[in-house]
């Protein structure tokens, strides 16, 4: 059967792990020569209505980007138990449903590690889209990072807005950045979908170091960002996709033990990213999965510790 | 007066304007049918007619406005096709509007270059128009404020800057749409005095108006018009009022009012030193007092912007004032803001406002709504919760049919009555009421003599009922013809008070002028 | 030193961020003053911000780019005259419409062309307007006060700010001291006078409709290939309509267009500065004592007062008491950001309400203009 | 008087209208490749070919309903809310605290209070523009624009800091007791025995939405009220001369159309989610404004329009599920009906016009013959 993907209201390309799903669809269907449904939502009631239709047209599995499709997927699952399908970013407990999380805040745990390494000025900046628990998870890892590699240091948070707009709003992206920087910021971290690509832009501009999210962004201003905290949403649609329908179900987690979330290096940062670096990123590292350390997640108690 | 055709310049034999078969529809309606007209130069030329005959569309026509159907259009010998009022202007015609085509945040000065500047760069031009207009006002008195804005002046200012837009542009022929409906007699006056000094400098004027006695007094030729056709072209001097007035509306016309002596009962309005400051913190009347009984009509004279529409404002309850006004003995609140007009209209006040299409009248409402405007709240109109439009309609017709308000289409929007038909809808709603007291602003402005007859008769028929009428006018005539007590406003005060068969014309002219000690 | 510092950068972002208000506050006032509503500014933004990246990107260069993104917005305008001004249509459905049309249209097409997730490719080098630097910049900077002020703040931004600047006293002087802009004002004011002078109602509105799409394409050339490296999908993310507030907040004035797109750009600045502040309880009783005060008053006048003010108070009131009990009297109170992120239009009501009061239109604005019907 | 039947009118010139629009947008459909048949067919097959399409049509067209009507009765008194988005949005909230926090036992009482909710916290999210607008003379278009934003912020703060579950991601609330939930139209037309769509999110809502437009058209055409608000649209001067108070009336009026924005929280915070989401107006308060004005503010036409774009959403959602469209051109698809049915329908009148005058013409009245020349 055809698999199916469903984006949500940000649209296949949103910069964000939208585009990033839409990614791992196309490289599976590049590499097997097989074709997939997708569909764009545009309204909320769309949710129940592409998982139906979809289901009923049998595609199998069915791939959902988003931790708003949790309740509709609830209603839906039992309806069509033949049909495998897997939601990102959100636990829904049902026998056809595998549920794919990230662990986001390990993945910025360890970008903030760099970032305070990186900055000499000891202030760092972090800019999200729209205030939602989910970029509260990615600054308060951020955050712990920035404190475990130097006490000291300095976050300075923004969020874009709180209409979708801020998701989409390079402008203010950019002026936060210039903002965060006449306050001493000279590394920002950007978890705000095409608002990031504002803040990149004006890092790569005022010759300050950025931290792209996602997918790997380095390429986009080479020799001015830092580092990507990557989220392979793309993996695990790739996954899925390949596993076919007989996918496993159940709960998985995507961490740093298994390449789920990290940091990416390649030649556009390798100048930027000192062995210093990465001797403690790699520590800091294999001391979270070993569980030596744990890092606060926001979403475990809706509070962080640092800030 | 002399023949008209040959009267003015040597080639005085030529027609400066010709028209040929001039038609024009509005959709259905025909406005204008094959009409013919010839004006020499150095005439002046009246055109009358009921409302809607077709007056204005044909100089609409002939200034570009409009687009004719049919028909040509010859100048000065020359076949001239006037697609637009650029190709008007071109070939020497000008035009004023009854309704003025000005700016009204637009300074004297700006209004009168717009459109015939010289050079892109206004600073020139200004100063340039500056000295000219100068000139012109010097050369034909219109004195203006080049300076002045268009809403801070008073309707007469305006027009003469409508003339000077058209002097500006050097015109030969001058076309003036009811100038006169908005001027006080001594305004009006001033008009023809400087019409005649165009005359005689040999430009064509065409006048139309709905006044006989401007035609008599002023023209050297009249058409008359009846239903989109020109019925009759005559010399001026060999007609009469009474034959004009017969032609136009088909019928002999009463030209004056009749009425018996007024038999006043008891006081029904009082008002005591009443003062009024607007928006702008200007004080608009500064201390009135006067009363009105039932059973009498009294007279309010002056020049527009002396006072008269606040005065109606406060009474009719959308203007606030300190004094006091007692109706029927009662104290009336004068304090609220803009909105006690309901309680007034319970306490047997009925207001017929001067601006009938800003304030009497919502023009795109049917007659039928319009009939409820200001009685919405009357039971009579209601049902339970809801308002009673079947009611409303059957006393809408029968009004309509009262006050023969053609067409008598209850369902037809306002705006598409002609002004005398708007008016007589506002009349019904108001005098229907059977109030004690009833203010009525400028009844016949712009109307035509056939609708002024009758609306003279209803408001005499209204005091003959015993009741209190407060009638504000600029028509000297009018207020002489209609009143039974007469007082002059001059600045927001009372300048005194006249009995009709006492006074006239001359007399209350100087007191509308401010000039008290010369009157006495 | 360190406020002067700070409040230079503030000024610094707040003219950044007015300078696409400005020009399309403007683009929007001749529009309007010429009696054409327009609440299409976003979309002739929007178009604009895509073509210019678009070709900028192609060409390689920025004023390629920048003549594009006016074409495009032009051809926007042009519809937008077609529609209110040939068929008499309805000026703002005509705008909703061109907003959802750019819209969907910019992602579509640059889908077409680049493939790159709706988006352009990043502009480099040329392909970009890049920052000036003013003359003397450098040396200056050593005069106290003067210099940092030159150096920092008139220095330094890309020529399209300057343009967008130099637009107002252009815009002020065209409509007040030219033949072109008496008409244009004239027009918006009562076409009917303008017709009957000889001049066509027709031309001088689409004149103004299309120095509106001018001003609109290098509003939107600013977002994309000045401030930004290339075009994002919706990224000029309302500004459209924050800069037709802003033009009925001027009253339909140039130089009032400048005070409020600046006060824009300044709450904007503050915002993007001081997003995570935190007040103390004081201010919470501060609060208290304005509603008691506003209570007042409400009391002295008339009922409708009552009511809204009345309604107003007690709900704040409630807030404050909330924050009380929740903080503690003398605790600091962390105002939660997304809140802090609506105090520019807090602000603009407040000072709307306190300070500038009732705009009147251009008169004719809105209508078309009918000489038979 | 009128040159063409009234049938031409309000059914040809839309018609013909709606064919142009559709025909470009086949323009644009072959332009990226697709059949624009089988994208025609797609979408009415799939909005109107079904109970279950028309399910979805309807349940779109009932959020429409709502938000023009809000948009119209401001109209009827020429005030333009453009804050249907947040007065919606506030409406939504107010669904959410009573049916989260009052236990209620049966969805028929639950129903009345969420309707007064919505109502009250919508008209509440109107007031102040409206108050400003009465009292002070300031502009409501810049203060509902103003109060969208306003708005977001304060639902963003509760939704994520307040109202929301302590586990859930979602920015949303927690889902509502079942026994607050709407019976849908399966449920409904079951009763009556008609098969209608399980699967439809359309609900009992819709009915009240058709009762929303017949209690506005009794209100504005056959009450006192109703009749005080068209006068003083038409004419302010005129209004206070008949003693209709304008801050009165704007007022009054701002808190209906804010009250009936607020109403459609009922259908889609309690009629389809179930629970109160970030954005769940997702745009149909901008939707109203074309809806309102297409339908020429009158209810009747108001839902005309609903039902046109609620088609548009469901079709447009049907060809992103069967075809390879992209959303963004169904965007597109949207814009052009907005524009050829709303702001270049005169571009088919004049034509159309002069054709019916050329078959009347010898039938009427026979004229005296104009001189040939
Ligand atoms: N703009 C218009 N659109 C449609 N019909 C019009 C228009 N102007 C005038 N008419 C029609 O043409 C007829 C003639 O109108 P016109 O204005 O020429 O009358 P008039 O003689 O000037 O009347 P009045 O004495 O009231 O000024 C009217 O009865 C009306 O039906
Ligand atoms: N837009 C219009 N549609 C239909 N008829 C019109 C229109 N405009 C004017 N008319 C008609 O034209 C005739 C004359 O109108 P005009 O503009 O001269 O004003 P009026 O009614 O004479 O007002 P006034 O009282 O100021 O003289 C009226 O009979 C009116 O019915
Ligand atoms: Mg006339
Ligand atoms: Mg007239």
């Amino acid at each position: 059967a055809e698999p199916a993907i469903i984006f949500d209201l940000g649209g296949k390309f949103d910069k964000s792990f939208n585009e990033a799903a839409f990614g791992g669809a196309t490289r599976w269907a590049e590499e097997t020569g097989n074709t997939f449904r997708e569909i764009e939502l545009q309204s909320e009631a769309q949710r129940e209505q592409a998982l139906r239709r979809f289901a009923e047209g049998g595609s199998n599995p069915i791939v959902m980007t988003g931790f708003a499709f949790a309740d509709a997927l609830t209603e839906v699952a039992d309806d069509y138990p033949d049909t495998s399908f897997v939601l990102i970013d959100m636990v829904v407990d049902k026998p056809n449903v595998r549920s794919v999380v990230f662990n986001e805040h390990e993945g910025s745990y360890l970008v903030g590690m760099m970032a305070a390494k990186a900055s000499e000025s000891g202030t760092v900046g972090f800019i999200g889209g729209m205030d939602i628990p989910l970029i509260r998870k990615f600054a308060c890892g951020y955050v712990q990072g920035v404190k475990a590699a130097n006490p000291d240091a300095k976050v300075i948070q923004n969020m874009t807005g709180t209409t979708p707009a801020a998701w989409n709003d390079p402008v203010k992206g950019s002026e936060l950045t210039k903002a965060q920087i006449s306050q001493g910021a000279d590394v920002v971290y950007a978890a705000a979908g095409g608002t990031g690509v504002g803040v990149l832009q004006t890092a790569a501009d005022e010759n300050i170091l950025s931290i792209g999210v996602d997918s790997n962004q380095n390429h986009l201003h080479p020799g001015k960002v830092l580092t990507s905290m990557v989220k392979r949403v793309d993996n695990a649609v790739y996954a899925a996709f390949t596993e076919g329908p007989g996918l496993e179900k159940g709960f998985q987690v995507m961490g740093l033990n298994n390449d789920g979330v990290g940091y990416a290096v390649d030649d556009n940062n390798a100048t930027l990213v000192t062995a210093d670096m990465t001797a403690a990123v790699e520590e800091a590292k294999a001391k979270i999965v070993s569980g030596e350390i744990t890092v606060h997640d926001y979403m475990s108690d809706n509070s962080c510790p640092v800030n | 007066m002399a023949n008209p055709e040959t009267k003015g310049r040597p080639d005085g034999a030529v027609p400066s304007i010709e028209l040929r078969g001039i038609s024009k529809s509005f959709g259905p309606v025909q406005a204008n049918k094959d009409i013919t007209l010839r004006v020499m130069p150095g005439t002046i030329h009246g055109i009358i007619g009921e409302n809607g005959a077709g007056k204005s569309t044909l100089m609409s026509i002939l200034y570009g406005f409009y687009k004719a159907d049919a028909g040509e259009i010859i100048i000065n010998r020359k076949p001239t096709t006037i697609p637009d009022s650029q190709a008007a202007i071109a070939a020497g015609i000008g035009m004023v509007f009854q309704h003025f085509k000005l700016v009204e945040n637009f300074s004297v000065l700006e209004n009168v270059i717009l459109g015939a500047e010289d050079g892109g760069l206004l600073r020139p031009s200004l100063a340039k128009a500056r000295k000219l207009l100068g000139e012109l006002s010097k050369e034909y008195e219109l004195n203006v404020d080049p300076d002045a804005l268009i809403e801070d002046i008073g309707v007469g200012m305006q027009q003469r800057v409508e003339i000077l837009k058209a002097l500006y542009r050097h015109a030969d022929i001058l076309i003036l749409d009811e100038p006169t409906g908005v001027l006080t007699p001594s305004e009006a006056d001033h008009l023809f005095r400087i019409l005649n000094g165009l005359k005689d400098e040999g430009k064509t004027i065409i006048l139309i108006t709905h006044k006989l006695r401007e035609i008599m007094d002023i023209t050297d030729t009249v058409s008359v018009m009846r239903r989109g056709e020109m019925t009759a072209t005559v010399k001026t001097s060999e007609t009469s009022p009474e034959q004009l007035a017969e032609l136009m509306v088909g019928r002999k016309v009463l030209l004056r009012v009749e009425k018996r002596p007024a038999q006043p009962g008891a006081k029904v309005l009082e008002v005591e030193n009443l003062r009024v400051i607007d928006e702008k913190k200007v004080e608009r009347l500064k201390g009135v007092s006067f009363n009105v009984q039932a059973g009498e009509i009294l007279g309010i004279a002056g020049v527009s912007g002396n006072g008269q529409s606040e005065l109606l404002e406060v009474l009719g309850g959308y203007q606030s004032a300190t004094g006091t006004v007692r109706v029927n003995g009662q104290d009336i609140d004068l304090t609220g803001r803009f909105s006690d007009g309901q309680s007034r209209r319970a306490r047997g006040i009925a207001h017929v406002p001067e601006d009938r299409q800003r304030e009497g009248l919502i023009m795109d409402f049917t007659a039928w709504e319009n009939t409820a405007f200001g009685y919405h709240n009357d039971p009579k109109y209601s049902k339970g919760l809801l308002m009673d439009n079947d009611a409303l309609r059957r006393d809408t017709e029968e009004k309509m049919q009262r006050f023969d308000v053609r067409p008598p289409n209850c369902w037809q929007p306002a705006k598409s009555f002609s002004g005398g038909n708007q008016q007589k809808i506002v009349l019904a709603r108001e005098i229907e009421r059977n109030p004690d007291l009833l203010l009525i602003g400028q009844p016949t402005r712009g109307v035509d003599i056939g609708a002024i007859e009758f609306i003279h008769q209803q408001i005499v028929a209204l005091r003959d009922q015993g009741k209190a009428i407060v009638l504000v006018s600029v028509e000297l005539e009018e207020i002489l013809s209609l009143s039974d007590r007469i007082i002059v406003m001059f600045d927001g005060q009372i300048m005194g008070e006249r009995l009709p068969d006492q006074t006239n014309e001359q007399e209350l002219g100087l007191l509308m002028a401010g000039m008290k000690g010369q009157a006495a | 030193m360190d406020i002067f510092i700070t409040i230079l950068q503030i000024l610094d972002s707040t003219l950044r961020l007015a300078t696409p208000l400005l020009l399309a506050c403007l683009a929007g006032l001749f529009s309007e003053r010429a009696g054409i509503f327009d609440i299409g500014l976003e979309g002739k933004m929007l178009a604009a911000a895509f073509m210019s990246a678009a070709i900028a990107f192609v060409t390689g260069s920025a004023w390629i780019g920048l003549a594009a993104g006016i074409g495009a917005s032009l051809v926007f305008s042009l519809i937008h005259g077609l529609a209110s001004i040939t068929f008499r249509g309805n000026q703002l459905i005509s705008g909703v419409a061109l907003n959802m049309l750019a819209l969907g249209l910019t992602v579509l097409i640059a889908q077409g062309w680049f493939s790159q997730a709706g988006r352009t490719p990043t502009l480099i080098g040329d392909a970009r307007f890049t920052s000036l630097t003013l003359p003397f910049a450098e040396t200056l900077s050593v005069i106290p006060i003067l210099g940092p002020i030159y150096k920092e703040l008139i220095s330094g931004h890309s020529i399209l700010v300057y343009i967008a600047f130099l637009m107002v006293p252009v815009t002020w002087w065209v409509l007040y001291r030219t033949r072109f802009g008496l008409r244009l004002r004239a027009v918006g004011e009562n076409p009917a006078a303008v017709d009957t002078a000889g001049i066509s109602v027709i031309w001088l509105r689409y004149a103004a409709v299309m120095i509106c799409g001018v001003l609109c394409g290098i509003a939107g050339t600013y977002l994309s290939t000045s401030i930004q490296a290339g075009f994002t999908d919706n990224m000029t993310a309302n500004r459209g309509y924050i800069a037709l507030a802003a033009l009925i907040f001027a009253k339909w004035r140039p130089w009032y267009a400048l005070g409020a797109c600046l006060l824009f750009g300044f709450f904007f600045a503050i915002d993007n500065r001081f997003q995570n502040i935190s007040l103390y309880a004081w201010l919470a009783i501060a609060l208290l004592i304005l509603i008691a005060a506003l209570l007042f008053f409400a009391a002295r006048k008339s009922r409708l007062d009552m009511f809204v003010l009345g309604t107003l108070g007690t709900i704040s009131a409630a807030i404050a008491i909330l924050i009380w009990t929740t903080n503690g009297l003398a605790g600091s109170v962390v105002i939660p950001g997304q809140l802090m992120q609506s105090l520019p239009y807090v602000l603009t009501v407040v000072i709307l309400a306190g300070f500038v009061g009732k705009a009147t239109p251009p008169k004719a604005g809105g209508e078309p203009y009918i000489k038979e019907r | 008087m009128d040159a063409m039947p009234k049938w031409a009118e309000v059914i040809l010139i839309p018609l013909i209208s709606l064919i142009l629009a559709f025909f470009l947008s086949g323009l644009v459909i072959l332009a990226i490749g697709e059949n624009p048949i089988r994208a025609l067919q797609i979408m009415i097959s799939g909005a109107l070919g079904s109970t279950y399409g028309w399910g979805y049509t309807l349940y779109y067209a009932t959020n429409f309903i709502f938000t023009g009507l809000a948009v119209a009765v401001a109209f009827q008194a020429r005030l333009f809310n453009i804050g249907g988005e947040g007065q919606a949005a506030l409406g939504g909230l107010g669904v959410a605290l009573i049916c989260l926090y009052i236990p209620f036992p049966h969805w028929t009482m639950a129903l009345p209070a969420a309707i007064l909710g919505a109502a009250i916290f919508g008209a509440f999210w109107a007031m102040i523009p409206g108050y400003l607008q009465a009292r002070l003379g300031v502009h409501v278009v810049i203060t509902t624009i103003m109060f969208n934003f306003i708005g977001a912020s304060i639902l963003n703060y509760l939704l994520v800091d307040i109202l929301r579950p302590p586990t859930s991601m979602n920015p949303a609330t927690a889902r509502f007791p079942d026994a607050t939930n709407l019976p849908s139209l399966h449920d409904v037309l079951s009763v009556v025995g008609i098969p209608f769509s399980r699967a439809a999110p359309a609900n009992i809502s819709f009915f009240i939405a058709i009762l929303a437009c017949i209690v506005i058209w009794v209100l504005i055409w056959h009450t006192r009220l109703g009749y005080q608000i068209r006068a003083f649209g038409q004419s302010e001067s005129a209004a206070k001369y008949a003693g209709i108070s304008p801050e009165k009336i704007i007022m009054v009026t701002m808190l209906i159309s804010g009250g009936l924005a607020g109403m459609m929280a009922i259908n889609n915070v309690m009629g389809e989610a179930e629970r109160l989401v970030q954005n769940a107006v997702e745009g149909a308060g901008f939707i109203g404004i074309a809806v309102a004005l297409m339908g020429r503010s009158h209810p009747i036409g108001v839902f005309l329009a609903a039902i046109l774009f609620g088609f548009l959403y469901q079709g447009g959602a049907e060809l992103s599920l069967e075809t390879s469209i992209p959303s963004d051109l169904i965007v597109v698809i949207q814009a052009l009906v907005i524009l050829f049915t709303g702001a270049l329908d005169d571009m088919v009148r004049a034509p159309l016009k002069s054709m019916f005058l050329m078959f009347r013409k010898p039938e009427a009245t026979p004229k005296a013959p104009k001189p040939a020349e």
